[in-house]
């Protein structure tokens, strides 16, 4: 348990409604604000990963650059098809990531294994059955705008966030996200 | 006692100086960068993305705070703290304004280019303790290009030594001269690169070559350790300048008070964007290349500028 | 060279080898027996066909159809050489002390079609994890991970 | 393979001493790899003694997987297959197709074709002189490389209405005719790349350090290039001079005029020196294509949806990128191939890692891998 | 003795240099090892700056921990082996070496009994300077020849080092 967690534990059942609030606007904020991105390129999508943070989209704009070590980074972006032999390095990726985590899907094949899913004996269908998706952008391969959706997307879902374990917090939405309330307190 | 507050104070500042240099630095590295590479950089938080950093900074900080298990935990944990304490201590010694100088020592120079050196001592320490195969080769290429690069800084700054007569910065940038400027130029050329490569920063960043260690002897720190490493890269960029500034182009020297402080800045700030022009345009150099033009490109230049300076000196 | 330019140039320098030499689709095949295939190969690549461009297998129930197209740069034409090993016992011969272009490829085959080379150095999977059971180009591949596409053309 | 390997082992020196080396494991997810290549380095100090790349992390088994599509499905398929120049796959599986079921590609469809995959090869090279530049640390080349490739896929874009997986080139021409004025925005564009090109010649060729990362790295003499099959600006690099579009000439290529780069020394260097020439060649094959095409038939008569080719096979290959690829083609006379067989090019040139990276430092490890140019869609197909 | 700043900056630091030395002798891991040299080396330099010798704690930390301390890890580094555990020193000597140190530190204290007493407490602020003025004036001759001999040392090692190569 990191320490921001034992931090929110102890706010939260202390009492400290305030202080928590704040804090967590605080962390929200920066996290939302500086989505560091492990580019788990594999295939065809990573072209479009590489030319998002390049001079025509610039990513860094939006506080998001990819770093190479999973150790610094926020967010793992799965571009590409995961495949049998692949399977167990993204998984050690992704554990080597520190808390807090996000992953998003990026692409058919990374979402559903697209294109591959039907007669091919090597292909994990979906990143999503070894690691927990928080944004699935779909395309074969999405265009770079719509990782820059995502990255809006994802935004949302942090702000959502507590550092205390396991609350939320209410937000309100741009778009209407089914399964998330904009109230309050105990995640089920 | 009031001493001991002065000096206790004086720590916290520096500490925050460093803090705020390091997260302007980062910012202007990326806004820098940016602009070379036909891009805008960070624009979304804060008036042109000034405050992008302090963002990421917060998050660093609120990031789990990995020790992985192979690692030799009380080792690991000091590293990145012997990395940082140096850098910060060498800022005592610079000149920041005409006339005051947070420690005026007699032997200012030298502890300027003796104290950065146990910083390799983190470097060395962070790839050994992380037991990872990557940040052991980082530690010792990081090791072995900072000890090679010492001598050739330590000679470009002896030049200005020798020139001014005294080993106190604050002496020799009182003692400037338009001038020193051209006649010690090859000095400042080399205390220019061997500064980069001290730092470990492109062209020299070898010891965390991305593209082929990952992250080199920092590969396996993540939150808050990792930016405490990030952080003494960017007060050392700051010190570096300030520090060159200072002797190698008259500092403060000439303006009164606040003045000269927005000189001495401008002059810094002109060697750091030089400093991430280098790293944004050049390739890397390979060891063998590094060692190479440490010793045998730099360290003789600065032996030339020592020969010119000593011819130059019996005419003052 | 076209096609009846490399027929002639064949059959003046090796006459055993003419008979076997046939034309489907505009290019040159050369079906031997598997035990002469390292020599015909050899022959072959003394002619002028000094690349092996492509080395696989085709799965033809009772045989492994094995397919080598050469290419030579000084004619400027290709050829195929086939031959067929049993599905029961498949081994054949490695070519790769001919070329060693052949080392990967025969690497892949034995991979996705288990065919055994005799002589190759390194003999492992490449592809697939070497804890993977069966061959999966086979035509009998069975695996309960694979979802058949539903047929509706 | 596991993850896992063990980082230290010892081995004989050459003088019969015994030394201890240590095992770094690059890949499957590395920076520098160009996907999710592994290479097994083993190093004695900072010089690598072996280096045993692992391959097949990208299987996703196409070969396999066509064996159940008609034949005008499998074209998207091929797209998947040489993410960074999509164009060639389709163009050579799209060849194996008409010469196994006798299709005769109108002129125009073949000069689109051509035009097309002169860009591609463009974009394609951008993408390796890029990464090139990454490698060795400059990662401002990359940017601007990546800034011509972007034009390209603009360009395709407004061509085919897709970015990356191009679907274009299909069984007995092409998918459709071009947008109006696309052809004067080709026309206007390739002064300005050449001009890009050649800043970027000077940025990264022109520079010492560059010169000297690049310079005797990764040696590749003609006869092994030959002899392990290597193909496109690896084999050329090392002075092999042999380009399909030259020497075995298809489609319409007679017809232009261009030279073939080649290299003498078969360095890094030399290949990356390589593929920068060919740039400009393709600029010049594309000015006299459009000077040359005429209006016409993009798309032959009378081609049913669903082929169905006699029984036999055909193997027929381009010039791509990378070198010679190359599709196989079985039919046994039903609506689906037999067999497809993927001749690609960069598996053949990865097979040289291993022979090019000895006696190199780990930093040159990864300038040979980024010379060969793989792309591990078509490495693991 | 009065307790103000620098005497109780002086008894940190001495605590802080036999804490540390005594790391060094008794701890057996040897990176450790190394690391408790190094905090001594440091604690002794900040004694030296406490007593004004600026110079000599600069050198210290110039020579001793950025040179000779770095070139030990570095050396450490590529000797350890990480399938046998992390190195480990194992001296069988401990009792001779004890007593070895022990004479020593005895000597050393009856030696300076006499000496000590002398000390000011501080080192005159232009120390650089006279240093340098018996270095560069008086005794250039004896500092020339040290320097000469210790070059001729260093191409002996060299050559002895590289001798048997090729």
């Amino acid at each position: 348990m990191a320490l921001v967690d034992k931090l929110g534990a102890a706010l939260d059942s202390s009492g400290g409604g305030i202080i928590l609030t704040s804090v967590d606007s605080l962390a929200d904020w920066a996290r939302g604000k500086s989505l560091w991105s492990m580019p788990m390129g594999t295939a065809c999508c990573a072209m479009e990963l590489i030319a998002a943070s390049f001079s025509k989209f610039d990513f860094d704009r939006h506080g998001t650059f990819p770093r190479p070590d999973p150790r610094h980074v926020d967010v793992m972006i799965v571009a590409g098809t995961i495949t049998r032999k692949m399977a167990p390095a993204v998984q050690r990726l992704y554990e080597q990531m520190a808390d807090p985590k996000w992953v998003i899907a990026m692409g058919n094949c990374a979402v559903s294994g697209g294109i591959f899913y039907y007669d091919s004996y090597s292909v994990v269908r979906g990143v999503d059955e070894l690691l927990p998706v928080d944004v699935y952008i779909a395309g074969c391969p999405p265009r770079p705008e719509s990782m820059q959706d995502a990255v809006f997307q994802l935004r949302e879902k942090i702000a959502t966030e507590s550092i205390a374990p396991g609350k939320t917090r209410p937000h309100e939405f741009l778009l209407p996200v089914p399964g998330a309330s904009s109230g309050g307190g105990e995640a089920e | 006692m009031t001493g001991f507050v002065g000096g206790a104070v004086y720590g916290l500042a520096g500490g925050l100086v460093i803090a705020v240099a390091a997260l302007f630095g980062v910012w202007w590295e990326r806004k820098v960068s940016a602009r070379i590479q036909m891009r805008l950089g960070p624009t979304e938080i804060g008036p042109a993305g000034l405050f992008q950093t302090l963002a990421d900074t917060i998050k660093l900080v609120l990031k789990e705070d990995i020790t992985p298990r192979q690692v030799d935990r009380p080792l690991f944990r000091m590293a990145p703290l012997l990395v940082f304490t140096p850098i910060a201590m060498s800022l005592v010694v610079i000149p920041f304004a005409g006339g005051w100088v947070p420690l005026n020592t007699s032997v200012g120079m030298l502890f300027f280019v003796a104290v950065p050196s146990v910083s390799v001592i983190g470097v060395l320490l962070a790839g050994f303790s992380s037991g990872n195969t990557y940040a052991t080769l980082g530690g010792l290429r990081g090791a072995a290009q900072m000890i090679s690069y010492e001598l050739p800084r330590t000679l470009s700054v002896l030049a200005m030594a020798l020139l001014a007569g005294s080993l106190a910065p604050l002496e020799v940038m009182n003692r400037y001269e338009w001038w020193w400027t051209p006649a010690t130029f090859i000095a400042l050329i080399v205390y220019f690169i061997s500064s980069i490569a001290e730092l470990n920063r492109g062209p020299f960043d070898i010891p965390e070559a991305e593209s082929e260690l990952v992250a080199g002897y920092f590969a396996d720190y993540s939150g808050i350790r990792w930016a405490i490493f990030m952080m003494s890269e960017y007060g050392g960029l700051v010190a570096a300048s300030f520090f060159g500034a200072a002797i190698f182009m008259g500092g403060a020297q000439g303006l009164p008070g606040v003045f000269g402080v927005l000189l001495i800045f401008a002059k810094a700030l002109v060697l750091i964007t030089l400093m991430m022009l280098v790293k944004w345009t050049f390739p890397r150099f390979r060891s063998d290349q590094l060692l190479t033009l440490a010793w045998k490109v730099l360290t003789p230049m600065a032996l030339v500028q020592l020969v010119i300076v000593g011819v130059i000196l019996p005419w003052l | 060279m076209n096609i009846n330019e490399l027929r002639e140039h064949l059959c003046g320098q090796y006459p055993d080898l003419c008979p076997l030499f046939s034309i489907e689709f505009g290019d040159g095949v050369l079906v031997v027996g598997c035990d002469k295939l390292h020599a015909a190969a050899s022959d072959l690549k003394d002619l002028g066909f000094d690349r092996l461009g492509m080395l696989t297998a085709v799965d033809r129930d009772e045989t492994f159809e094995m397919v080598y197209r050469l290419t030579s740069r000084s004619m400027s034409a290709g050829i195929f050489l086939k031959c067929h090993v049993p599905r029961e016992n498949p081994i054949t011969h490695s070519l790769n002390s001919l070329w060693p272009a052949a080392n990967w490829q025969e690497r892949e085959v034995y991979d996705l079609f288990g065919i055994v080379f005799k002589g190759h150095p390194d003999l492992r999977r490449i592809l697939l994890p070497p804890e993977w059971v069966g061959h999966p180009l086979r035509k009998d591949y069975e695996d309960d991970r694979m979802v058949r596409r539903p047929d509706y053309i | 393979m596991t993850l896992d390997i063990k980082e230290r082992s010892w081995t004989t020196g050459s003088d019969g001493t015994p030394v201890e080396e240590l095992v770094v494991n690059v890949g499957p997810s590395h920076p520098s790899t160009h996907g999710v290549c592994r290479v097994i380095a083993h190093v004695d100090g900072e010089v690598v003694t072996k280096a045993e790349p692992v391959i097949g992390y990208l299987h996703r088994g196409i070969e396999k997987i066509v064996e159940n599509r008609t034949y005008l499905q499998i074209v998207p398929i091929t797209d998947r297959l040489d993410y960074v120049g999509s164009m060639y796959a389709n163009w050579a599986y799209c060849r194996s197709v008409e010469r196994l079921a006798g299709i005769r590609v109108p002129e125009r469809a073949e000069y689109l074709r051509v035009i097309t995959c002169e860009l591609q090869r463009i974009a394609s090279h951008m993408m390796s002189l890029g990464s090139t530049g990454a490698d060795t640390g400059a990662a401002t080349m990359f940017i601007y490389a990546f800034d011509v490739r972007e034009r390209i896929v603009e360009l395709f874009e407004e061509l085919c209405g897709s970015r990356l997986t191009y679907n274009y080139v299909r069984p007995g021409g092409v998918s459709m005719d071009v947008p109006e004025g696309w052809f004067d925005d080709i026309l206007s564009w390739t002064d300005a790349a050449r001009n890009s090109i050649s800043q970027m010649d000077r940025l990264f060729f022109g520079n010492f350090i560059a010169r000297g990362r690049l310079k005797g790295i990764g040696v590749l003499s003609a006869k092994d290039a030959v002899g392990w099959g290597a193909s496109g600006p690896v084999a050329r690099g090392s002075g092999v001079n042999w380009d399909l579009r030259k020497h075995d000439t298809y489609s319409v290529y007679p017809r232009f005029d261009f030279d073939v780069p080649v290299g003498s020394n078969g360095d890094a260097y030399d290949r990356a020196r390589c593929r920068l020439f060919e740039c400009y060649e393709s600029l010049r094959i594309v000015e006299q294509a459009i000077e040359q095409i005429e209006p016409g038939p993009f798309k032959a008569d009378g081609i049913p949806r669903l082929l169905a080719p006699r029984p036999g096979d055909a193997y027929d290959h381009i010039e791509s990128a990378r070198g010679s690829l190359g599709i196989y083609l079985v039919s046994d006379g039903s609506p689906r191939p037999y067999r497809m067989k993927v001749r690609s090019p960069a598996f053949c040139n990865l097979a040289l890692l291993p022979l090019l990276a000895e006696g190199h430092t780990l930093s040159d490890l990864v300038i040979v891998l980024g010379s060969l140019d793989p792309v591990f869609g078509e490495v693991d197909r | 003795m009065s307790f103000d700043a620098p005497t109780i900056v002086q008894i940190i630091l001495g605590a802080i240099a036999l804490l540390s030395a005594m790391t060094v002798v008794l701890v057996r891991e040897i990176m450790r090892m190394a690391i408790g040299l190094g905090v001594f080396l440091l604690s002794v330099a900040g004694l030296f700056l406490l007593y004004g010798a600026s110079f000599l704690a600069t050198s210290e930390v110039f020579v001793y921990v950025g040179g000779v301390l770095v070139l030990m890890l570095f050396a450490i580094m590529l000797v350890q082996r990480s399938d046998s555990g992390r190195a480990v020193l194992v001296s069988r000597h401990d009792i001779g070496s004890a007593s070895v140190a022990l004479g020593l530190f005895v000597m050393l204290t009856v030696a300076l009994q006499g000496v000590s007493n002398r000390f000011t407490g501080s080192a005159p602020e232009s120390s650089m300077q006279e240093l340098s003025e018996v270095l560069m004036g008086g005794r250039l001759v004896q500092y020339e020849i040290a320097g000469l001999l210790l070059l001729v040392a260093l191409v002996a090692v060299i050559v002895i080092a590289g001798g048997d190569e090729r």
